[in-house]
């Protein structure tokens, strides 16, 4: 069988097949529906200090190829958490990667301090800096190169573990703040976070999603998502994670010739929660079939033109 | 939770842009579903719509499940073109479910709309069990009925227009019941506007009941966070990761009276 | 029958549905399948101030629910424009507005000049400064706020028509750009030019696009088009021009709500050189069943929670 | 051009990925389409696949139009579902064509994969017209062949795999007939690596001829300037924004020999 395994940092994932923050819950609610000991890792929803309501319906609508959402950074927050979550992680024969959020730089310390003081079952931290739903927070840390910069430095100190940057694509240079990660010390970056994107029923005229504008995901944002990739893989040296419509292993593969070294499956968990293993076992046969032996040989090798 | 590949068995109009659809899905149907739990259906595998449709279960009948669908927009026109003998990716049972009333009180279905679906196999069961009960179904025009008034069987219509059964909502039909009746139970389904008046009728009279509510729905078990509702009494642990809001696809749909917020 | 007549600056157009850039070559090319007649206005393809022969191909591919370009501004240039489409337009019964691309701002000075000198035939000036497939000029300048606003003052220095500037979702906030372009002088904007975006094909592990990058378009990039739209309909006092993925009255309906004076279809065009004269038709009826009696009514009027 | 709803009559699998449809299309059928052109389909009216495809016409009889299509990808494989009786809109016909050679000349036609369906058309005509003629048909391997080897009619196959007809590229058997005929005029339609092959060949036999060559195309009728190729010698206006590139839809897809550059 084909090596599938990756490393990030200094840590080894047994495949490069993750699921995405906020679109496969905490990892233990769809246990009836998939053998999640067959991904690579999961990626929690994001977690803040507090628990948080997130925003009032309507949250999700459904556009060509994509979905808006505004589910807000609902969350059970970091007590709950550590109470109820990290225990079950102990169990779990894939690794955890925590995503954290915040509206302060504070705020992100706090929680990874917290988590990081009791946890032995995590494998690191991706850090939300690219939420479009929320007014504090999020996206404002995501679009500016110093703010990037200054958290990344922050929260290096605090831990050994991983720290991923969850970069957004609504800025006018992505590599410009994945450089600013980097320099800081950044273990990884990962992209994209949604697109900002609206939608209108046209019959009553209201909007379709409570916040006015929500976060577009789905194959619909693959081509940008793999720009993204492409331009940070080529312009870094750190590791980068894609994530932006993929459903299959031709985006799997895809993604890595643009120069991923793992990839998150988002959307299409809600079509099928089982996509995850589907795709694992798909990659080793996709590996056979091309006598590929260690698939991160294909990290980063599309032919390009110019 | 269940996902299987379901055999379509029968797919037909049965009044104005509203179809039945049986399908055979053996695990899901002898999963003891009960009313008012849903599926999630895959209607097209390409990726134009990413999200699967969920419907409310009408029945089940050994193993076939069918649903009632009214044909809104692309996923529910394009399940209208299915054919018998195509198969269908289903997840289900998903959601709670009505509870059986206690002994002795009278139920009441109140539907509006699509919501009848999961009040008619309600009605199914409670008909064979031999308890008396009532169904008040409304809708926009008599054109989207295709169950018939029968007074006999306490089984009344209503319509918007006026042009089958009573003119007007449901509700007069209701407080008329209850004028009659004592220790009726309500079980309501349909679009929000009926639902927070049948609200306001229960508790004007100080009477039980469960709503079956929908909302916008990403997945459909529980790890989206899409489909919050807002509870009038925020203190209850559930799905949802915040008090404030109850997930429709778990701690829904059917709720008790007094428990969701309208408006 | 409703009134459909918009106003853009001082120009009055018939109707709100115009054809976009680039997705109708110059309006002559499809008599064959459509009536061009029926349209409001019809926006021509890039005109630069010399032939260009644009990217090498490949320089098309198709996305879930979009499309990649990457034709890089192949235009027949200033000169052959002047000869031989002008004369043409003295025939057409609809309203024809230029768009002009370059990599200086003397450039599109220049073409601007040029046709202007000449031409009594047109409704005014689409500016484009969004192209994402070319490195000179185009997106270079509609990311900067600053080089909008230079840009803008000279355009608007040398025409009392038209001057409309075409602005690029490709940015951090779009309404910067947009204030810039109205502080100069533009008489209106159009949003959304083509989203960065990149496609591989997992077989042969080439780029599909000849230039790697091109512009993702088509239904896809609707709710980012609309959020930009509903944006900058909210910050500005000028028109927008809604364009991204229209295929149908829906969306027609959905862009005047959230702020469009007039939209664009452009990727539909290939599918449907017919589809703007069918969308002006059954505009005709949404007004009639909907009881709209002038549907400029509607812009704007999206309810929004909050 | 002409945009048509085309009735399907027939839709099957004629070899190995490789599906024949025909469409009564009278109003584009009666338009005087030559072998060459081609039409551009709309397989799906959903939005998951914006453009249309296109197809070369494979042939002509009545108000009917065939094609040749080999299933590779989501558009190819949504066609091979169509049903007869289902209807499906077409735009055509479009490009210009192959032009009979001068009287005398003897041509060989040169098919490469699905390069094949107008030369086929083409060899139709040659044949009703009691025109000597060769065919030679290249495949990677015999199951995607369904034209017989048929040395009296001069049709030649070749396989890569050597599974059928002649081991290799349709190159040697071209080289063949030249050694052994005099006055050819080669037409000559396939992948890009081929037709290179055959344009080498006819120079240095000082052969003429034309070659029919395909692009990715968003529009099929001159409004996207996305189909461009190569020219060799860029002085001919044609209908292309600039002289460098022809536009495949419009100003192809049949170019002269030595018209265009590969590589
Ligand atoms: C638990 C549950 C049970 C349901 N049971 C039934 C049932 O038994 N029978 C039935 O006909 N329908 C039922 N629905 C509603 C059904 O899921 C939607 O009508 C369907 O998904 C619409 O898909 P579409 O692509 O055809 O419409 P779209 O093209 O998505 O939309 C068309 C119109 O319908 C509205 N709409 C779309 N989805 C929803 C939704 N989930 N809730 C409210 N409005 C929506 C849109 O705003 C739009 O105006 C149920 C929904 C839920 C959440
Ligand atoms: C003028 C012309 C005539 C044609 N005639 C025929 C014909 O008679 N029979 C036939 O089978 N095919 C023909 N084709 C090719 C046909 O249009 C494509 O195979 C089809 O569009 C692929 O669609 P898809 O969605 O199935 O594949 P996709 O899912 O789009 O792609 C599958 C694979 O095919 C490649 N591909 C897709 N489109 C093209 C294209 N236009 N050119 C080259 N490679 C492509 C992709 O790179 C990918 O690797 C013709 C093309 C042109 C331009
Ligand atoms: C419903 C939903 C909720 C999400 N919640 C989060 C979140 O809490 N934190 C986060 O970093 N990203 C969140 N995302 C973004 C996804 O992790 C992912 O970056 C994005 O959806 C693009 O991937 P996709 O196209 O595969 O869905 C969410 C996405 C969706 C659709
Ligand atoms: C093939 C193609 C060529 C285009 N050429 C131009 C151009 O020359 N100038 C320009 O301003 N926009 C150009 N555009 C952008 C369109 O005008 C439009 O802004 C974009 O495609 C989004 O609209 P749509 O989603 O309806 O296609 C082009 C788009 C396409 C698809
Ligand atoms: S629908 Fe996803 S959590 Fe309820
Ligand atoms: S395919 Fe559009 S110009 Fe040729």
């Amino acid at each position: 069988m084909a090596d599938l395994s990756v490393k990030i940092g200094s840590v080894d994932f047994k495949n490069p097949i993750f699921t995405a923050s906020g679109t496969f819950g905490y990892g233990t609610e769809v246990s009836d529906l998939t053998d999640i000991s067959a991904l690579g890792a999961i990626i929690t929803k994001s977690i803040t200090l507090h628990s948080r309501e997130g925003n009032p319906p309507p949250r999700i609508v459904e556009t060509t190829g994509g979905m808006i959402n505004s589910i807000g950074l609902a969350n059970i927050g970091v007590d709950q958490f550590i109470a109820e979550m990290l225990p079950a992680y102990k169990f779990f024969e894939t690794a955890v990667i925590v995503n954290i959020a915040g509206s302060t730089v504070e705020e992100y310390c706090q929680v990874l301090k917290i988590i990081d003081a009791v946890s032995s079952n995590i494998a690191g931290y991706e850090i939300n800096i690219s939420c479009p739903n929320v007014k504090e927070g999020g996206m404002a840390f995501g679009v500016s190169a110093d703010t990037t910069a200054r958290l990344t430095e922050r929260l290096r100190k605090l831990t050994e573990r991983l720290i991923i940057l969850k970069l957004s694509p609504n800025v006018t240079d992505i590599t410009v703040i994945g450089k600013a990660a980097q320099e800081a010390g950044a273990d990884a970056v990962s992209a994209i976070n949604t697109l900002v994107g609206m939608s209108i029923n046209h019959l009553s005229r209201e909007s379709n999603i409570f916040t006015t504008y929500g976060g577009l995901s789905g194959p619909a944002i693959k081509p940008i998502a793999l720009a993204c990739v492409h331009k940070l893989a080529s312009s870094l040296e750190i590791p980068v994670l894609g994530i932006g419509g993929i459903t299959a292993i031709p985006d799997v593969v895809e993604f890595t010739l643009a120069g991923a070294t793992a990839i998150q499956i988002g959307t299409a968990n809600f079509r099928d929660p089982d996509i995850g293993r589907k795709i694992v076992f798909d990659l080793v046969e996709y590996c056979k079939q091309d006598k590929i032996e260690s698939f991160d040989s294909l990290i980063g090798q599309v032919r390009v033109f110019q | 939770m269940i996902t299987e590949t379901g055999l379509i068995t029968s797919n037909r109009c049965i009044a104005r842009n509203l179809w039945r659809l049986e399908i055979e899905v053996p695990e899901i149907a002898y999963a003891q579903s009960q009313p008012g739990q849903f599926i999630e259906i895959l209607v097209d595998v390409t990726w134009e719509r990413p999200l699967r449709c969920p419907m409310s279960i009408a029945g089940i009948q050994d193993n076939r499940l069918s649903i009632i669908y009214k044909t809104i927009g692309i996923s529910t026109h394009s399940l209208a073109t299915k054919q018998s003998g195509e198969t269908i990716s289903i997840i289900g049972p998903l959601g709670n479910s009505f509870s059986i009333a206690g002994a002795g009180s009278i139920p009441v279905l109140v539907a509006g709309g699509v919501g009848l679906p999961p009040l008619l196999w309600l009605h199914q069961i409670l008909t064979k069990q031999n308890i008396t009960h009532y169904l008040v179904i409304g809708a926009q025009t008599g054109e989207e009925h295709f169950v018939k008034t029968d007074q006999h069987k306490n089984i009344y219509l209503t319509t918007d227009d006026g042009s089958l059964g009573r003119h007007g909502t449901v509700i007069p039909v209701v407080e008329s019941i209850i004028d009659k009746t004592n220790n009726i139970y309500i079980y309501a389904c349909g679009p929000e506007a009926m639902l927070a008046a049948v609200q306001d009728t229960a508790f004007e009279h100080n009477i039980g009941g469960q709503l079956s509510t929908e909302s916008y729905m990403a997945c459909g078990f529980g790890i989206c966070q899409g489909c919050v509702v807002k509870r009038r009494d925020f203190k209850q642990a559930d799905h949802s990761y915040n008090l404030r809001y109850a997930l429709v696809c778990q701690d829904g749909p059917v709720f008790n009276m007094g428990e969701l917020y309208f408006g």
